[in-house]
């Protein structure tokens, strides 16, 4: 993170609790106005296809007695957050936060872990920086491969580079990752596969550079520092990406996450969705098309379906309430791997350049 | 070939019909009138007695006195003796009183009282005669300056009749100036758990607050069960039934043996609610002339006269035959026996099942000594009473286990799985009086499934569990309005303290004032949401 | 101040007692004879009446024809008309054994029948004069060369006698030589699931395969229930109270009312099992000279003379009263109502229970139709029966369904959740014989605990559950077989195939000894093990 | 891997498929025998403190019904890994075997992935090489950080070199960092932590620097691939290993799997267990002696402890049988960052140098 960035965050913070001062300082009864998370308050933005916060927020106030202990702690965890950030180099974990939370005192410690979690969205989203800006770092995961050079402070300090393809089994993505400078970057697409086991045959079947492509592991749902890298890449780069998934509502889910962000992050949406993303696959029409074996969709899935398709964020996309539809009517399932009963070479041969093809057209 | 491996003709078989004594019945169906086995047997012998020393000194307007003897004469014989200080029985009743299942003076009318059928106590008698050969002794004492008769009673099976053994007339024998006192041999057994002749005489007690019992054990214990109130329960009086719970059959023998001259007449006489325009209604309706006599009806007629009966206007019955215990003389009687920091209870008004009038009464006792077992997550205790009886037996199969079983008791703070009764540290008690109680089998043990009784019962209830909840809920107040305010004062200092921090200011602020502002504030947003609440 | 609202006195309350008629009681509790609700009513009159034909039929030792007909009149009012071919009753006979409670031929008797205490039949009529207020109307033809007598017939309630209304006596009526027939108004209410008029037929005809019955539902439809058999089961024989069974006050009374000049006789005449020998053994055991009079014994003589009667070995009572249905029959009767793929039934030797005989019956049905629902995992159906009688309430009272849920049913490859019955594509039949049915109510639904009967019932249905077993393993066994063969001609190849592939080796081998050793061998193993499992 | 080693799996792999043609060729009923990996034939090895699979066979023979499908399913897998080895670049994971099966044909199929993956652990028993080796491959997981110079083949097969230093956020350990040739290796000691948070906070405090160790993340239980590493760096450049987790038995546990291996593996445990290695805390004595934040030990906690302590692994080292009659004294467990209580610093500052000290005294 630059020095600039730095000290605006820092500022940033600091508002918080000038604005508390002041108010005391006039005999007011202090408040904190803080932008509301709850669901009545998370609008589909059409424009970026992406859930976003609205205009409505919430306020915390000393006067109310539920508030005036949260309202403490809120401070606190600010007032710390803003010296990780002065230090530079030091972040923790939000677990981590909670612990450091017991030398603040009976007073101030949080009992339980889910506390401490919603006050460090609350401060996310009333200065709209992710977690990640004021030094609140999630675990890594996900991984890239490809050829991509980046130049970083490693995690004592030192500045670094490093071409992706330098690497055994992967570079893995975390909050100094994310955030790295691309120094060069030779790909032309970004390729963002759901398991680690497709992800390695991409690898060893050089996709990279069949497809020119970098190639993301998301291991599952992607990290906020994965979306955040693969974001950089489409913004800065401007490279489309694709992404690749089991074929199930909760593999589609993960490749909207990409696209459009969640639900539960709506204030924090714009940093890290790419909207212009786009889902591969395993589609619902490949799992009739290439006769994948599968297993029955169960009801949590057929439920999911459901639940997806009033969706807005699937609403409008005509090719992908499709698939919903086809899901329900086959009511099957089939993870990525079962491709391989075509052998090892055919995901990368035939079936993901047919795909490309196919999405490139559109 | 002998007689019965032949083919029977209608001959044959009409030498072989033969009437049955009811005795002969209910001897060979003894488990329908709650004697299954030795321990039900025991316990049903106390409780006819001791329900029929309650009947007679309440219509006699006499406070009762009641001792109860079990002593164990060898092993699964027992002797019971139970006297009261009721009115005693003329000399010639006591025999068919006793001894002749089917004979009594609560069958026929419309009226609370705890005996229904003339049978419970003749039907120990019949047991103690099948299963020990011994007859019942009986002593009387009507008059207060008389002396005491005392009778030697068994049944003659055939015929249903009583059979002395033995009369006597003696100075001494009842404690008091007048009463009764039978003593019973049978064979039996004794427990001491749920269904114990204690439960059910303490049970009794708590419905019965104006009774003084005494209970002298199989152990020897003495137990003894104080008078709560000098004061007996409002007294029921008999009423005519209703035309809306009367049935086509009963209707054509009423008509048949009425003595009044026309309908009219017939109409206002024989039944409640009915006055000379609902009598002139119900014959308009039914098409009848108001002058015919009423044994003059043809079959016709009599259907069309019933369904005019049932589709006009009528009040409800009168509800004077029935003799709840109030909700006063409840709490007293609960408050005798049972230990707990709260208590409540309810009567009900009045209401109807297939015409025949009937009360619920409910209470609820929470916490005290009921919280010993709070840790182990026990079931509450259902108390179920019908006409001032306890209900030992059978709660499954009761309307009133039912109907408590249903509520939802999460509402009123208490743990609840499924369909069961709740757990946690609380009794509740339910009592129906009706002039006739619906009991699913003669042995009186549960009530059946009308909607109507279901209703009131769950109506009662869920009203004494409000009154628990806001109990629960009172205390948890009180106890959280002196946490309010020290929370302000920890947390506001705290709160400029970190904003300070975080902003990088030193100003000294003075914090006083913010906290009165806050404190006075919420004070009355708490209130007032206390009040939105209730 | 009325007279009600006084404290009554001794003389007071004996003005006020009465004698109740059983006829009476039975109005008011008729709830306890099987009619507590508009559709169980229309089912018990169809179950009296039917019951009675064939007991009837089976006594005069006819096969019986019975027509069954329910008739809708109105809404909620039905009119139901049974005939059989039986003997017909004798024209005196007729109004008492229609209406009169507690009459009839069975009562005092120690046989097997249908009917027990004579209540049935009349409490119907009764049911019928209370809610729709027409008499019965009873047809019998008892000669074959006579005419039809005809009764219209009413209860009076009050001295539970009969009131005959019309008779009659006419040329026709009775299709058969020789019969009755019964018809009778009441309100009721028609349902057609599984406690309905055409489920009580269908199990009557399964264990009375050798009657043949005719049955027209209210909405037209005729059902007709062949017979399977020409022969009746084995004819019930009277016999005599066993001194197993005896209890205190029984024996008081036989020993007042006995006709026998001394004890020994006594003894002997009165008492099945009881030889000179035994008699002789008894009154030494109890101390009491063989000359006695029997109403010369004192109480205390009364008693130990039963001691001594229950203390003596003695042979099991007689068992000829009892007529099961026999496991051929039961067969029969099961295979032409049920289209099962395996069907076993057994007949248990007699057994005894408060010195009553009893003898239980079973059948499972497994498999065929019945696995339609199998998808379903429904629970097996549990076909009730006593007497030959179908018992079609009440499941969760009974001792059979007791029974049937304790056994371990995965021990015999059916699923069971808990202690609840069975799931699978089954019918299990339990059949109790007994002398005396200990019902838990008049009503006839469900029979009592005893440990004796559940006992039996266990160790019968377990028998079929076992055959039944044995069955499902035997078509399982054929089935696998033949897999094993093509198994490893599959994949025998494939082994050499891959290790060839394997080993990077290209040499040609002849696979067919292989196979054909490994076939040889696997079947021999395969063989002694299966010896070794069963 | 070498090429030398590549010939070795290569004909061990053979060698089954001979033994079978060989009897074939007899017109033997042909059969194979296969190190029984049933607990009755698992011994703790009381020498290298671990659990080791026994002389016990069972024979798997075409003459048993049971017996004939898996038979030719194994001779089938072992023939694909064959292949695999021979490409040398090509891995797949234990699903994606399973998926591939599928175009073995509806014989030869498998129908549920169990089938496949017991038969993989027979064919590591009998040829006595971890899967890995004959390239069936483990999802990865864990990372390395430190001044630790390793070589090895890229996924796409291209000869790298890397420091562990150079990374923003950690190098993942998976089956080929985990093979790497250790180039050059400046460190004393290894730390292996389980939490990724703690993990996070070493890096950021220099940890590596201060205690002159390579950092290794274990994210939980440790992955194959990151016990092999560990084992390599023990073994090839005797450095001592010491392993911090959370305190609790699970924690515990995992530090054991290190040390000692698993059950389940012990067929293979002579390839990834590091017996010398040993456990620094956090232990139930540090949760009283620190006050340390903690949970109730739940009744499967206490269940495992007893479990454990019946375990001869722990029978046989006094002071970890010490801890866990400690911990069913105390009932309590603590995670690491519990420690953070002291502030950020603490945990490198003051309770590892005083941990180490003791654990080096010993």
């Amino acid at each position: 993170m630059k020095v600039k960035e730095k000290k605006i965050i820092k500022k940033k913070l600091e508002e918080i609790g000038k604005s508390v001062v002041e108010q005391a300082k006039n005999h007011k009864v202090p408040y904190l106005r803080i932008p509301s998370r709850t669901t009545n308050n998370i609008v589909f933005d059409p424009k970026s296809l992406c859930y976003v916060i609205g205009n409505k927020t919430i306020m915390r106030s000393a006067g109310n007695i539920r508030h005036v202990k949260p309202m403490a702690q809120m401070l606190k965890v600010a007032s710390f957050c803003k010296d990780l950030v002065e230090e530079e180099l030091k972040h923790e974990t939000k677990r981590g936060l909670y612990y450091i939370s017991e030398s603040w005192g009976e007073k101030l410690k949080f009992d339980e872990q889910p506390e401490s979690d919603n006050i460090i969205e609350d401060i996310e989203a009333m200065i709209g920086e992710p977690r990640e800006n004021f030094h609140i770092i999630p675990n890594p995961g996900g991984a890239v491969y490809g050829d991509l050079t980046l130049k970083f402070k490693n995690p004592s300090g030192k500045m670094m580079k490093i071409n992706c393809l330098q690497t055994a089994d992967g570079q893995t993505i975390g909050p100094r990752m994310s955030e790295a400078e691309i120094v060069e970057c030779n790909a032309k697409r970004v390729i963002a596969i759901e398991t680690s086991g497709m992800y390695n045959r991409f690898m060893e079947e050089n996709a990279h550079k069949k497809f020119n492509a970098i190639l993301v592991n998301l291991e599952g749902q992607a990290t906020r520092a994965t979306r955040r890298l693969i974001k950089r890449l489409n913004e800065i780069k401007k490279l489309p990406v694709y992404i690749f998934t089991d074929g199930d509502p909760w593999g589609l889910h993960i490749a909207m996450v990409i696209m459009a962000g969640s639900a539960k992050s709506a204030h924090i949406n714009k940093m890290l969705a790419t909207p212009s993303a786009k889902w591969i696959g395993v589609t619902a029409t490949d799992i009739k098309k290439y006769k994948l074996r599968s297993d029955k969709l169960k009801d949590v899935d057929l439920k999911r379906i459901k639940e997806l398709k009033k969706d807005p964020r699937y609403r409008s996309d005509k090719r992908l309430l499709e698939e919903l539809k086809t899901w329900e009517e086959i009511k099957k399932k089939a993870e990525q791997q079962a491709l391989l009963k075509y052998g090892l070479r055919y995901v990368v041969d035939e079936y993901f350049p047919a795909k490309l093809k196919e999405m490139e057209k559109k | 070939m002998k007689k019965e491996d032949k083919a029977k003709t209608a001959k044959d078989m009409a030498l072989e019909q033969r009437a049955i004594s009811v005795a002969e019945f209910f001897e060979k169906n003894r488990h329908l009138l709650g004697f299954d086995n030795p321990s039900k047997a025991l316990l049903t012998v106390v409780k006819e007695a001791v329900d029929n020393s309650l009947d007679a000194c309440e219509e006699a307007n006499i406070l009762p006195e009641i001792e109860v003897e079990i002593k164990e004469l060898e092993e699964n014989r027992y002797k019971i003796t139970v006297e009261d200080n009721g009115p005693g029985i003329l000399r010639d009743q006591i025999p068919r009183i006793f001894a002749k299942l089917l004979y009594g003076s609560k069958f026929h009318r419309l009226r609370q009282s705890r005996g229904q059928q003339g049978i419970g106590i003749s039907a120990s008698v019949l047991y103690a005669q099948l299963t020990t050969g011994h007859p019942a002794i009986i002593y009387s004492k009507p008059n207060k300056n008389g002396k005491v008769h005392v009778f030697h009673l068994k049944i003659d099976i055939l015929k249903n009749e009583p059979e002395i053994l033995k009369e006597d007339l003696i100075e001494s024998g009842i404690k008091h100036p007048t009463g009764t006192k039978i003593s019973i041999i049978i064979e039996g057994k004794y427990i001491q758990r749920y269904h114990s002749p204690y439960e059910y005489i303490k049970q009794t007690a708590i419905v019965n607050p104006w009774a003084h019992i005494k209970y002298k054990s199989p152990t020897g214990e003495v137990f003894d069960f104080p008078r709560a109130v000098n004061k007996l329960s409002k007294r029921p009086k008999e009423i005519k039934p209703h035309p809306y719970g009367v049935e086509l059959g009963i209707l054509i023998r009423m008509l048949k043996s009425t003595k009044s001259r026309n309908i009219s007449a017939f109409l206002q006489n024989e039944f409640s609610r009915v006055g000379a325009n609902s009598a002139e209604e119900i014959c308009r309706l039914a098409g009848i002339d108001l002058t015919r006599k009423p044994q003059s009806l043809t079959h016709e007629e009599q259907e069309k006269l019933l369904k005019a009966m049932q589709r006009v206007k009528l009040m409800r019955p009168p509800t004077d035959c029935l003799s709840p215990i109030g909700e006063e003389l409840l709490r007293e009687g609960l408050s005798k026996e049972i230990n707990a920091e709260f208590i409540t209870t309810i009567t009900r008004d009045p209401s109807v099942y297939r015409g025949i009038p009937f009360q619920i009464e409910a209470g609820i006792a929470y916490g005290g000594e009921l919280k010993k077992n709070e840790e182990t997550g026990e079931q509450a205790k259902l108390m179920r009473f019908a006409n001032k009886i306890p209900l030992l037996y059978d709660p499954s199969g009761c309307a009133i286990t039912k109907a408590v079983s249903s509520i939802r008791w999460r509402r009123y703070g208490l743990e609840q799985s499924g369909n069961a009764l709740p757990r946690g540290p609380v009794i509740i008690l339910v009592h129906i009086a009706s002039a006739w109680v619906p009991y699913t089998s003669e042995s009186k043990e549960a009530i059946a499934n009308y909607p109507e009784i279901i209703k009131e019962i769950k109506l009662a209830v869920q009203e004494c569990a409000r009154r628990m909840l806001m109990y629960i809920r009172k205390q948890t107040r009180v106890k959280r309005e002196t946490q309010r305010l020290s929370i302000f004062e920890n947390y506001i200092p705290l709160i400029i303290e970190n904003a300070k921090e975080l902003a990088g200011i030193k100003t000294k602020i003075d914090i006083q004032p913010i906290i009165e502002k806050v404190v006075k504030k919420d004070l009355v947003a708490h209130e007032s949401k206390g009040k939105e609440n209730n």
